[in-house]
């Protein structure tokens, strides 16, 4: 009952359209509902984050606007809008005009095929997975709109670099799902979930407590986190280097879109991420099933959240070279050794042995890849010199 | 067939192993050549004696005659035949020739010692010696024919070996070119026979040519004036025989031969080349005597060799009378003695001549061999009345050279001339046509030991001459051997004593004057073995003959003739010294007889006026012919050819070539037209592409429509 | 639905009338873009979802990524100088409107297509493709992976600097 | 619902829109541009017509516009490549100046 809530309340607003308009509407409403949902969960997102790196780096957070600074976002938002909206004069005006459009509704679209509780996905697409990535490929499209119409030089490069790493990222990020998606048999969103049902002992059947699910869902993560130029992979808005990347021109309102968007697209990969390893909105121990769905799914993201400001709070930058070898020499071929310990484990009957093999064939190649890559890059203890 | 038989090749082969060796050695090569020259016929001989012991031992069986016969090359539908026989005729040759040739080699690696071609010699010598081996051995008339061609090659270039001697270079061209007649004649008639028999196998066991079948088809066919074709051929044949032989007509070039090294003329010219024509006569007998069925009697054929034979007999030893040069008077004995082996073969048969060619090889051979011997000591000189008195100087050549003169002018008994001699005069004397060949005989009998009695006057006894010879002999004699002595032995000073020659050159001597001596007596009446071995049939002694009155009264005669003929020559010669100023007795009693002998009844003069004179004036008027019509017509047709070469060029330039340029011009212009269209625009091809696929759609569509 | 498809349609060709015809190169291409996500909402509106997806993955993922690198690299971002048409701009013209009027009169008259107006319903599922795609067409899968791999190097073959000193792991 | 000759008409009409643009423009990458549309007209032509079928079940359309679309991006890549390295080395990317080819 607590459980099905929205999607009864959601029946019953449809219900009092038109039989015709039905559809419509019904999509109206699911649309309305994410939008709301995620713009607040956006949000929570930036106080959590700006209070979480204040901690880390040993300082309060923002702590001013309302009790704990909790009314920040708020503040931030009429900031943004009342900001005067700058656009360099001989910008490419429509493209620089549209760029923020096209990073934000796809991320939103994104979020359509996820299932964020029991019956609880906006649609249910036979291939979900793959709209998924489609429109995800229209971020770079819109990046680079960005950086290119706003005629600067830092911009360009910063839509570069974040074109660059989002193509060379989208390849292990695929491939790194595409082995649940061999287990569980299907495209869809809600199917996958389903596949991760049922508990065998205590132990629920999520794929990440797999060994290739595990190694998948751990490459997947750092894919994401470089999807969406999150750190440590935020080069193309490292201040330090260029000053904020492609979005350099922008600000105001449309400034505050492209944070949006990025932010929206964390929550959707990581809510794909939920949805293909972390079982969903379905509970870790069976005894929790009483707990309402929507809310299990929605605390994995946040935990996923907290740990994304975790790691941007603690880890130090890639350089670009490191970014596109770490790319290319170690997550593809992980991937691709993925996928293959996916299909032993698929048509090896289940038990130990099984475990044995995928966990060899997972940790050897890691280890061995590793390894390669730290020689390749001559990691060492730094020598300091003094001048005397 | 035994051994002996099937390689009975292996005695010609020999031979020209090693003149095709030597051949290819250098000239300072000397032992080499002579070794293996030597070492060949040696080998030869041997095989050849192996020949004869089996000849032998088939005679007295019915088996005596062996036969190998074997394809060489296909003509026509048939194949032409060659083969070796092996009969009692040929092994008694071979033995003959190995056995004189392997004497006479030996004799001149000592005669030839000085000369720097002696490596040539040696192989000329060896080829020949193979090529004579080969005619005797061979089977097949076209086999004999090549060797007899080989033969005569070897005859011209030994003649014409020191052919920096004008005369000599004239003489090799003349005996190649006078047997050259015969042999035309000779060939005529080979074809003739292959035409009429169909083979040239002579044994061919029924099919040859020599065999009763083949010669009936020949004796019954009758050609152009009543002739029997077998007869037409045999006379074709034997003008080869008479080329090769010197018989009458064409003896010119027999003389001149002497221009050759001596051992050459004893070899060739004397005892084995000169006598391949009578040989030749010898193995076509079967058909030389065949006579047309119904007739009896002698036949043609054989008629006219015993006529030819006794003219040449008597004509050429009455020239030899008046020669005076040692060697020209052993040439005329030579002919006129072939003359005798030819009579002996058409009146009395194979065996008769063959025994005469035998001891003839053997004694003549000996006295070129002496004649040679005398000439080396006397420091190169020939004529006979610039020597005398050399019976001290070198007795060994003189006691051979005796024995060889008794046996070649009859001396009774004792030497093997007079039997063989007597053996033709018997027959002649049995022969019922006419008498005349007997008669003619007697007077070249009488003759021959009349010259060489005058011979060994002059050579031999007297007083030497040799002094004073040198002024006249220069002047005397023709180009004969001028600046020769010089030339030949650069280290010999003249004049000098006269000396005896080598052992190498007199062991030959001796061997042969033995021969000479011995081979008499196994051709005796009492016991002719030799030509009942020719004939194929046992032979016994049978002393009773003797005494037979026909043969006692031929001995006889011909004895008193030798005898008579000895003593006239002594009388006319042998009393008083000579002197070489002083002409010649004969030529101060009948000095027109004398001078017509010595210039040899003119036959050269009346050959080179008529014959050669023919020829030179046919030869000037073809040289006319050819420079002012054959050239004028060549002219002629060239201007022609000129003239429309040019019209060729006109059309070919200013028709075909300019049309040609055009249309490649044209060609060419075309191409960069299209060429145009190849613009290398991306673009414009691919309107092109797609206009075309439009237009295909329409196409496709209205195809669809109308049908 | 007829409007969808009239304003999809209206969409897709207007924006492929855009990129063949606008001066500025990166226009052309996003407007290609454009045009290739209306491809896909067609694919969609005919029940190819899978195909679609594939389409808006690829195409605007990364053809047009693509395209508009390249024409970053070939120093095409600014805009156009000289003329933008070619010479003989005329009768390429004339040509498309050719092939255009060929075509359509084909489409326009053909009995066979003017009696498909009604299209069977069904639902494809993915899994149904990719059965085909490992039962049926295995081999032709397998050749195109291979095609791809061949593709790529000989790409980076092509577009690999000839003067760049061969330094591993170099800055790019 | 849409009948067949709709979508047909659509794909011509983006047919020869390519093929106007790969045949009038300068500009190598939009000749290329142009290209792809004709391909990707193709590719409705095909789904059109996979869709119309009597039996759609056959999904023989679906995977030839599969096949296509990865063969598409493979030579589009080729495609940009080649024409990248002409630029280098030609410093032009105008259709009309790469005329070495010329007969």
């Amino acid at each position: 009952m607590i459980d099905q809530v929205f999607v009864l309340l959601k029946g019953w607003l449809v219900n009092l359209a038109p039989a015709s308009l039905q559809p419509f509407v019904s999509g109206v409403v699911s649309v309305a509902a994410i939008i709301a949902a995620f713009a607040s969960l956006f949000a929570l997102t930036t106080i959590l984050e700006r209070k979480g790196l204040g901690r880390i780096q040993n300082r309060y957070g923002p702590n001013r606007v309302g009790p704990f600074g909790l009314l920040q976002p708020a503040a931030d938002g009429l900031k943004a809008l009342t900001k005067e909206d700058l656009v360099p004069r001989d910008a490419d005006a429509v493209v620089h005009y549209l760029a923020p459009l096209v990073l934000v509704v796809p991320a939103f679209l994104a979020l359509a095929v996820l299932p964020m509780g029991r019956n609880m996905a906006a649609v249910d697409l036979d291939a979900g997975v793959l709209f998924f990535f489609a429109v995800g490929a229209a971020t770079e499209l819109s990046v680079f709109m960005a950086g290119w119409s706003s005629r600067n030089k830092y911009s360009m490069l910063g839509a570069m670099r974040a074109i660059a790493q989002m193509i060379s990222y989208e390849v292990p990020l695929i491939l790194s799902s595409v082995g649940v998606i061999m287990i569980a048999g299907s495209l869809s969103p809600e199917k996958i979930v389903e596949a991760q049902a049922g508990f065998s002992g205590w132990l629920p059947h999520w794929f990440v407590l797999t060994p290739w699910g595990l190694a998948g869902f751990i490459l997947f993560l750092i894919a994401a986190a470089a999807e969406s130029n999150r750190s440590p992979f935020d080069l193309p808005e490292g201040e330090s280097e260029i000053i904020a990347g492609y979005y350099i021109e922008y600000s105001g309102f449309k400034f505050a879109l492209f944070f949006l968007g990025e932010y929206i697209g964390m929550f959707a990969v990581c809510g794909l991420a939920i949805t293909l390893f972390l079982g969903g909105w379905r509970p870790p121990l069976e005894f929790l099933d009483w707990i309402p769905s929507y809310v299990w799914f929605f605390g994995k993201l946040l935990s996923l959240i907290a740990l994304a400001i975790w790691v941007r709070g603690t880890l130090p930058r890639l350089r670009m070279d490191q970014l596109m070898g770490f790319a290319w020499k170690f997550m593809l071929p992980m991937a691709l050794i993925n996928i293959a310990a996916a299909g032993i484990w698929h048509f090896t009957p289940p038990g130990v042995i099984r475990w044995l093999i995928c966990l060899l064939l997972v940790a050897g190649p890691y280890v061995l890849l590793a390894r390669g890559l730290i020689e390749h890059n001559r990691v060492a203890k730094r020598v300091y010199r003094y001048a005397e | 067939m035994d051994f002996a038989a099937k390689n009975l090749w292996l005695i010609p082969l020999l031979p020209l192993v090693a003149a095709g060796v030597t051949s290819l050695a250098k000239r300072a090569r000397r032992r080499l050549a002579a070794g293996l020259a030597i070492g060949a016929m040696l080998a030869s001989l041997g095989l050849s004696l192996i020949a004869f012991g089996s000849a032998m031992s088939h005679a007295t069986s019915g088996l005596t005659r062996q036969v190998v016969n074997f394809r060489w090359f296909q003509l026509g539908d048939g194949w032409v035949r060659l083969g070796w026989v092996l009969d009692p005729l040929t092994a008694i040759m071979l033995v003959m020739v190995c056995f004189v040739g392997l004497l006479i080699f030996i004799y001149s690696t000592g005669y030839m010692a000085h000369d720097e071609n002696f490596t040539r010699f040696f192989c000329f010598l060896s080829l020949f010696a193979s090529a004579m081996l080969g005619l005797i051995i061979a089977n097949s008339l076209l086999l004999f024919f090549i060797c007899w061609e080989i033969v005569g090659l070897t005859s011209y270039l030994l003649i014409g070996f020191w052919f920096h001697k004008p005369a000599a270079a004239a003489a090799a061209k003349k005996a190649f070119i006078t047997t050259r007649i015969g042999d035309l004649a000779f060939l005529l008639g080979i074809v003739w026979l292959y035409a009429q028999g169909g083979t040239l196998l002579f044994y061919d066991n029924g099919q040859g040519c020599l065999e009763q079948p083949v010669l009936g088809g020949l004796a019954s066919k009758v050609t152009a004036g009543g002739m029997a074709v077998s007869t037409g051929i045999g006379l074709l044949i034997f003008c080869g025989a008479v080329g090769k032989s010197g018989q009458l007509p064409l003896h010119v070039w027999l003389p001149d031969a002497m221009e050759g090294p001596t051992p050459v003329s004893a070899l060739i010219h004397a005892a084995t080349m000169v006598a391949a024509g009578v040989f030749l006569v010898a193995r076509v007998y079967p058909l030389m005597a065949l006579t047309p069925p119904g007739v009896h009697g002698p036949s043609t054929a054989l008629t006219v060799i015993a006529w030819v034979g006794a003219l040449t007999a008597v004509f050429a030893a009455s020239i030899a009378v008046a020669q005076t040069d040692i060697k020209r008077i052993l040439a005329y004995s030579t002919v006129s003695q072939l003359g005798f082996m030819m009579v002996g073969l058409g009146v009395g048969g194979v065996a008769v001549g063959m025994f005469h060619l035998l001891t003839h090889a053997f004694f003549k051979a000996l006295l070129f061999l002496g004649a040679g011997s005398v000439i080396h000591g006397c420091h190169e000189e020939q004529d006979v009345r610039c020597m005398g008195g050399l019976r001290k100087f070198m007795p060994v050549t003189f006691a051979t050279y005796a024995i060889g003169m008794m046996a070649l002018s009859g001396v009774p008994v004792f030497f093997s001339g007079f039997w063989s001699k007597d053996e033709i005069l018997h027959a002649a004397r049995s022969w019922e046509l006419s008498h005349w060949p007997f008669y003619l005989s007697l007077f070249g009998a009488l003759l021959t030991a009349f010259y060489m009695t005058r011979q060994m006057c002059f050579v031999f006894f007297g007083s030497c001459r040799l002094a004073l010879g040198k002024t006249t002999s220069s002047e005397q004699h023709s180009v004969a051997h001028a600046g020769q002595p010089a030339r030949e032995h650069p280290h010999v000073e003249l004049p000098a004593e006269p000396h005896e020659s080598p052992g190498r050159m007199l062991a030959p001597l001796m061997i042969l004057a033995c021969f000479t001596v011995i081979l008499g007596f196994f051709g005796t009446p009492a016991w002719p073995w030799i030509q009942h071995f020719i004939e194929g049939e046992p032979a016994r002694l049978d002393l009773s003959l003797l005494r037979d009155a026909s043969i006692a009264s031929v001995m006889l005669t011909s004895t008193i003739v030798a005898l008579a003929g000895i003593g006239l020559g002594y009388w006319l010669y042998g009393r008083r010294p000579l002197d070489s100023q002083q002409p010649d007795v004969l030529e101060r009693w009948w000095p027109n007889l004398f001078t017509l002998l010595r210039r040899k009844y003119y036959i050269d003069e009346v050959y080179e006026y008529t014959f050669v004179g023919l020829n030179a004036w046919w030869s000037r008027a073809c040289v006319w012919l050819d420079k002012w019509v054959w050239e004028a017509v060549v002219q002629l047709v060239a201007a022609l050819v000129v003239g429309l070469a040019w019209v060729d060029r006109v059309l070919d330039e200013q028709v075909v070539n300019r049309g040609f340029d055009e249309s490649c011009r044209g060609i060419s212009r075309g191409g960069t037209l299209i060429s145009r269209s190849q613009n290398g625009r991306v673009q414009s091809y691919l309107r092109a592409l797609c206009l075309a696929a439009a237009l295909l759609v329409l196409l496709l569509i209205w195809g669809c429509r109308s049908s | 639905m007829t409007l969808s498809f009239a304003i999809i349609g209206a969409v897709t060709i207007a924006s492929a009338i855009a990129a063949m015809t606008l001066r500025h190169l990166v226009h052309c291409a996003l407007s290609l873009a454009i045009t290739f996500a209306g491809l896909a909402a067609l694919y969609l509106q005919l029940q190819a979802q899978f195909v679609g997806f594939a389409q808006l993955l690829v195409y605007v993922g990364a053809v047009a990524i693509l395209i508009v690198f390249a024409i970053l690299l070939t120093r095409g971002s600014g805009p156009e100088t000289q003329p933008i048409y070619s010479s003989r701009w005329l009768a390429g013209v004339v040509v498309a409107v050719i092939v255009m009027a060929v075509l359509g009169g084909t489409i326009l008259s053909s009995k066979t297509v003017s009696a498909h107006v009604e299209a069977a319903a069904f639902e494809p599922s993915v899994r149904r493709i990719g059965d085909q795609l490992m039962t049926r067409y295995v081999l032709p899968l397998e050749v195109l992976g291979l095609l791809l791999t061949a593709a790529t190097i000989g790409a980076v073959i092509l577009a690999i600097q000839e003067n760049r000193p061969a330094k591993p792991g170099g800055h790019q | 619902m849409i009948p067949l000759a709709g979508y047909l008409l659509v794909s011509a009409i983006l047919f020869s829109i390519g093929l106007a643009g790969a045949v009038t423009r300068r500009n190598a990458i939009i000749v290329l541009i142009g290209i792809e549309l004709m391909l990707n007209a193709a590719n409705l032509n095909f789904i059109a017509f996979w869709r119309f079928s009597p039996n759609p079940e056959a999904l023989s359309g679906v995977v030839f516009v599969l096949f296509s679309i990865a063969i598409a991006a493979a030579e589009a890549a080729v495609g940009l490549a080649l024409i990248i390295s002409i630029y280098r080395h030609r410093k032009t990317t105008d259709v009309e100046q790469m005329d070495s080819l010329k007969g």
